[in-house]
């Protein structure tokens, strides 16, 4: 089977470029598995998004996904992290941004970037609380309106807070 | 297809035609409906239909209550307890209740078993009247699946 | 004869019989439907109640009745109850004026196989056929519902449009039989020794595809369209008001094809009426050669229905104003001319 | 003009919403004027389920996702995992998986154009289609003893191997389908009514079909050559001569073209896969209770409505931290307003059929 990201230098490339282009932004990046993660500041996530997509031409956005740290993060540690799964074709490059944001905190809005990053910032929003500035209609998209919590969160309970059937 | 070819298909409504043509084709070719239960469709060998415990040759039951199924079941569908009885080898199941209702029948249990005990019929009839039917106890874990090949005899009208 | 049977007894069995024909047909058509498409479709379809199945439609029909009557409350109730009754009152009706045959002589007393024979027989079953929309507009509007309420405006189109080529490749029969008189025409065929579907082949492909059309029926059964409109306008009716629109809508099918024999394939006439060759046909009764030609169009609906997808509401709009229409008119004016030149 | 506009109630309960989705529609008599698509009506938590089941425990309920191709999703998660655990699948095993797969794909496509021709009112063609994927269901239940929920891969390889019946049987079932196929072909390709309902119906071009992050057949319809299976293949796939089917308008006669297109690619896959299948093991060993080491992997393939992907997080026990799914159904289904604006309400129930979205999936 080729080997499809490990240690492409155009990876390499991307992270030079952008932590040429955003300095401080990039915290850490590791090619793991044959992909590459970049840990990225909060603030700055928005730029590096567009950067990407516009200069680099990361043209699709494949999900967002929500880890809640509640259980390994303990103390000090941000409650959730929020990985980017951005990719480009053809030439496929496939590259996973992460950023750490609290659980009072907002994370700028991917969609003016990704037009896909709807639903998925609405799912992220529905089952762990995070919040997007700049989202155009976030509420929840699978639990009714007025639910209450955030099922995916590692202290919802499995069984539902009834304790389940 | 030429401009000519596709003015007169329009015209003569060649594709309207074609249509009309093949399901008249369908209506005298074979039909596929199996008149249950009056028919039944055999399930395949490998069918993963009612679970069932099973003996050995000797009228033994193989199963050692290890516990092994209900520790791979996703559904808990399983509650067993074994007791070893005095001067025994192995554990026997002295409970075994299958909870039909939770089943997804995935398999995970019968790959498991060490000594083959437990193993899927290839009954395919789940339903019943009332929730009782689907808790299977240890003797009936032992008939389950049991009168499918009747009822498939009969179903294909052939002598047994 | 005495009076008693002439006056009272015949005319009396005739108006059962006018009820009865088209709901027997009615039951038929049902089980027809379902089994022919079932079989075009690789199913075996309903075949266990009665021989092979055909009993199905009473069975549906028995548990139609048992169901429960369910109204929106804010329906408007004297439409919602009355637009069921409408739409089958009209089709029933129209069978008044569809002769069944030639008139059987018993003695001295000549029994007609139609009700009423009319000069203008066929423009009050064109009006009645008219009338029966009315049902399916009122319905879909009464139930104060949105889908049903969609189906009705699609209808309200559909009739509108669907009319107009309807009474002009009328008119090209009227112009060539020189009769509005259903028996006259079927009598004017005989005479003239050619159904008028061989004479003017364009009248008779126009006049099937709008008749398909008026009587909401695949490809162009848009007030219904069970994937978009649920059921259309009688979604909101259940029990037998339901019964009474589905029922209706094969009734007026048959009533359709009826036409479609009488105007253009020589009603009761076997074929070719004019070949001396051929008039052992005459052994065959008029009915059974009626009956077989209604059937064959029957089955050609339920044909269509099983090969087609269904038309957008623009696409039918533009096939009716834009292909039908003129080519009604032009048929029209050289069916004219021709009749003016002989 | 107050009155013009009426909002329609589309589901959960309507017979074309393929399970139970809700659409909001807006429309102006006919012509639709927004759509807003309301989800979660087949919820379940999943993902939360996933987190407190052990690694293999989790294949089986991946059936229940894309249930009308449930090996694929099998596939997509065994994947994920197999490489975040590093175990190396026999070379055999990953043959059966490709002809598994690909007989999956083409049972979810004979399935999906004939739901998509149904809501057209074409119901022949579903039928026709059923008839034809009952054929590769029977393989499966041969195969793996269920039809639909068939839970027929198990991490490091596959559970059974295929004999020599079985192959003759696939063999027989894929050489019957071309002319099932056919049939349908003649129903619809060149028919004038559904040429008028998908021609130009629904259509998405290229630029706005990658910004919506659609996948799969709805985006090679709209001429973007991007197949997993041959961008990055996974399992095997590199060893096999397939063609991509691609799309120019991006409309529904499109998207129903590239599955009719796609079903004889798959059986063309088939087809090598069975005359070249390799000897060997058909499972890697496997411990029972499978630990996977720590670490994170988001891995993908190409499913019948898309690209699936699973995320999995481990943390080193034997029950994954996190595992994300990205559904192809549910970012398809974010275009359908874009295609559905400005058409007709007769379109929506068209479009939203080319789309073959499965709710089990979208919902999770």
């Amino acid at each position: 089977m080729p080997d499809t990201t490990a240690d492409r230098p155009e990876l390499r490339q991307a992270v030079d470029v952008l932590a040429g282009r955003f300095p401080g932004a990039v915290l850490s990046s590791a090619v793991e598995k044959e992909e590459l993660a970049i840990r990225l500041r909060k603030e700055d996530l928005a730029a590096v998004l567009s950067f990407l997509k516009d200069e680099l031409g990361f043209n699709a956005l494949d999900d967002i996904i929500v880890l809640d740290n509640i259980r390994s993060s303990g103390d000090g540690g941000k409650r959730f992290t929020v990985l980017y799964q951005i990719y480009q074709f053809p030439g496929f490059v496939r590259l996973r941004l992460a950023v750490d944001v609290g659980e009072n905190e907002a994370l700028d809005s991917a969609v003016p970037v990704y037009r896909s990053a709807d639903w998925a910032e609405r799912e992220a929003f529905d089952m762990f609380g995070v919040r997007f500035e700049g989202h155009p209609g976030l509420r929840r998209i699978y639990m009714p309106d007025e639910f209450e919590g955030h099922p995916l969160r590692k202290d919802f309970p499995l069984g539902g807070r009834d304790g389940g059937a | 297809m030429s401009r000519l070819g596709r003015f007169l298909r329009m015209v003569f409504l060649l594709d309207i035609l074609q249509g009309l043509w093949v399901t008249l084709r369908r209506y005298f070719s074979r039909k596929v409906t199996v008149q249950y239960p009056e028919q039944v469709k055999e399930p395949a060998p490998r069918f993963r239909g009612i679970l069932r415990l099973h003996r050995d040759d000797q009228g033994e039951p193989l199963c050692i209550a290890c516990k092994a199924c209900q520790r791979a079941c996703g559904t808990n569908c399983f509650d067993i307890e074994g007791k070893k009885e005095e001067g025994a080898k192995v554990m026997r199941p002295v409970k075994f209740d299958w909870k039909l209702d939770r089943c997804s029948f995935c398999g995970l249990c019968v790959e498991v078993c060490p000594t083959a005990a437990i193993r899927f019929s290839r009954e395919f009839r789940l339903t019943g009247v009332g929730k009782e039917g689907l808790f299977f106890h240890l003797p009936d874990m032992y008939r389950a699946g049991q009168d499918l090949q009747e009822h498939l005899c009969a179903g294909c009208r052939r002598p047994q | 004869m005495t009076p008693f049977v002439a006056d009272f007894l015949i005319p009396v069995g005739k108006i059962a019989a006018v009820i009865l024909y088209p709901m027997l047909m009615v039951v038929v058509m049902i089980w027809l439907e379902r089994r022919v498409v079932a079989l075009m479709q690789g199913r075996l379809g309903p075949n266990r109640v009665g021989f092979q199945g055909i009993l199905q439609p009473v069975a549906d029909a028995v548990k139609l009745f048992f169901k429960e009557n369910i109204m929106q409350r804010q329906a408007d109730k004297f439409l919602f109850n009355i637009s069921p009754v409408l739409v089958m009152f009209s089709s029933l009706l129209a069978f008044c004026f569809v002769p069944l045959g030639e008139p059987i002589r018993i003695g001295s007393y000549t029994l007609t196989l139609w009700i009423a024979e009319s000069p203008v027989g066929l423009l009050i079953i064109l009006g009645l056929s008219s009338i029966s929309m009315f049902g399916v507009i009122f319905g879909g509007w009464a139930s104060n519902s949105k889908y049903p309420l969609m189906g009705a405006l699609r209808s309200v189109i559909q009739v509108l449009s669907y009319e107009i080529p309807v009474g002009l490749t009328v008119l090209t029969v009227a112009f060539i039989a020189r009769s509005m008189d259903l028996v006259e025409i079927v009598r004017r065929q005989e005479s003239s020794g050619v159904w008028y579907g061989f004479l003017m082949p364009v009248s008779f492909v126009v006049f099937w595809i709008s008749s398909v059309a008026e009587t909401n029926r695949a490809p162009f059964d848009l007030p219904e369209a069970e994937s978009e409109l649920v059921a259309g306008y009688h979604t909101e009716y259940s029990g037998m008001k339901f019964a009474y629109f589905y029922m209706a809508e094969y009734a007026h099918m048959v009533l359709v094809s009826s036409l479609v024999v009488i105007l253009f394939f020589g009603g009761w006439l076997p074929p070719f009426p004019g070949v001396k060759a051929l008039s052992f046909l005459h052994v065959v009764p008029g009915f059974v050669w009626y009956l077989v030609k209604i059937m064959f169009f029957l089955y050609l609906y339920v044909w269509i229905r099983a090969t087609f997808p269904r038309y957008r509401f623009d696409s039918l709009i533009r096939l009716v104003w834009k292909w039908l229409i003129p080519l009604s008119l032009v048929n029209l004016l050289a069916v004219a001319l021709v009749r003016y030149l002989l | 003009m107050a009155l013009r506009e009426i909002d329609l109630n589309m589901g959960p309960q309507h017979p074309s919403t393929h399970g139970v989705l809700r659409l909001k529609l807006a429309v102006d008599n006919e012509v639709v004027l927004r759509v807003v698509p309301v989800i979660g009506y087949l919820h379940r938590g999943m993902e939360k389920l996933w987190e407190n089941l052990t690694y293999t425990q989790v294949v089986p309920l991946t059936d229940r996702l894309d249930y009308i191709a449930a090996l694929s999703n099998n596939l997509g998660y065994v994947l994920a995992v197999e490489k975040l655990a590093g175990i190396e699948v026999p070379r055999r095993a990953r043959y059966i998986r490709i002809v598994l797969a690909e007989l999956q794909r083409l049972a979810s496509h004979l399935a999906g154009l004939g739901f998509m021709a149904n809501d057209i009112g074409a119901m022949s063609v579903l039928l026709y289609g059923f008839e034809a994927r009952e054929g590769v269901l029977d393989i499966f239940e041969e195969y793996c003893g269920a039809r639909l929920t068939v839970h027929g891969i198990r991490i490091g390889g596959v559970p059974h191997d295929l004999d020599g019946a079985l192959v003759a049987r696939i063999r027989m079932v894929i050489d019957g389908i071309p002319k099932r196929l056919a049939e349908i072909r003649t129903l619809l390709d060149e028919n004038r009514i559904w040429k008028g309902r998908t021609v130009g119906v629904g259509v998405i071009g290229a630029g706005d079909a990658v910004d919506y992050g659609l996948t799969g057949p709805s985006l090679r319809a709209s001429g973007v050559p991007w197949d997993i299976r041959k961008d990055i293949p996974y399992s095997s796939y590199d060893e096999f001569d397939f063609d991509v089917p691609l799309g120019r308008n991006g409309d529904v006669y499109d998207r129903y073209f590239i599955r009719l297109e796609e079903i004889t690619q798959s059986i063309r896959i088939v087809r090598q896969a069975l005359d070249g299948l390799p000897a060997g093991e058909i499972s890697a060993k496997v411990p029972r209770v499978l630990k996977v080491p720590p670490g994170e992997v988001f891995h993908t393939i190409e499913a019948p409505k898309g690209v699936l992907g699973f995320y999995v997080k481990s943390n080193g026990t034997d029950k994954p931290e996190r595992v994300k799914m990205k559904s192809p159904s549910f970012i398809n289904l974010q275009s359908l307003e874009h295609m559905c604006k400005g058409n007709l309400f007769s379109d929506v129930v068209g479009i939203l059929g080319s789309l073959d979205i499965v709710l089990g999936e979208i919902d999770k």
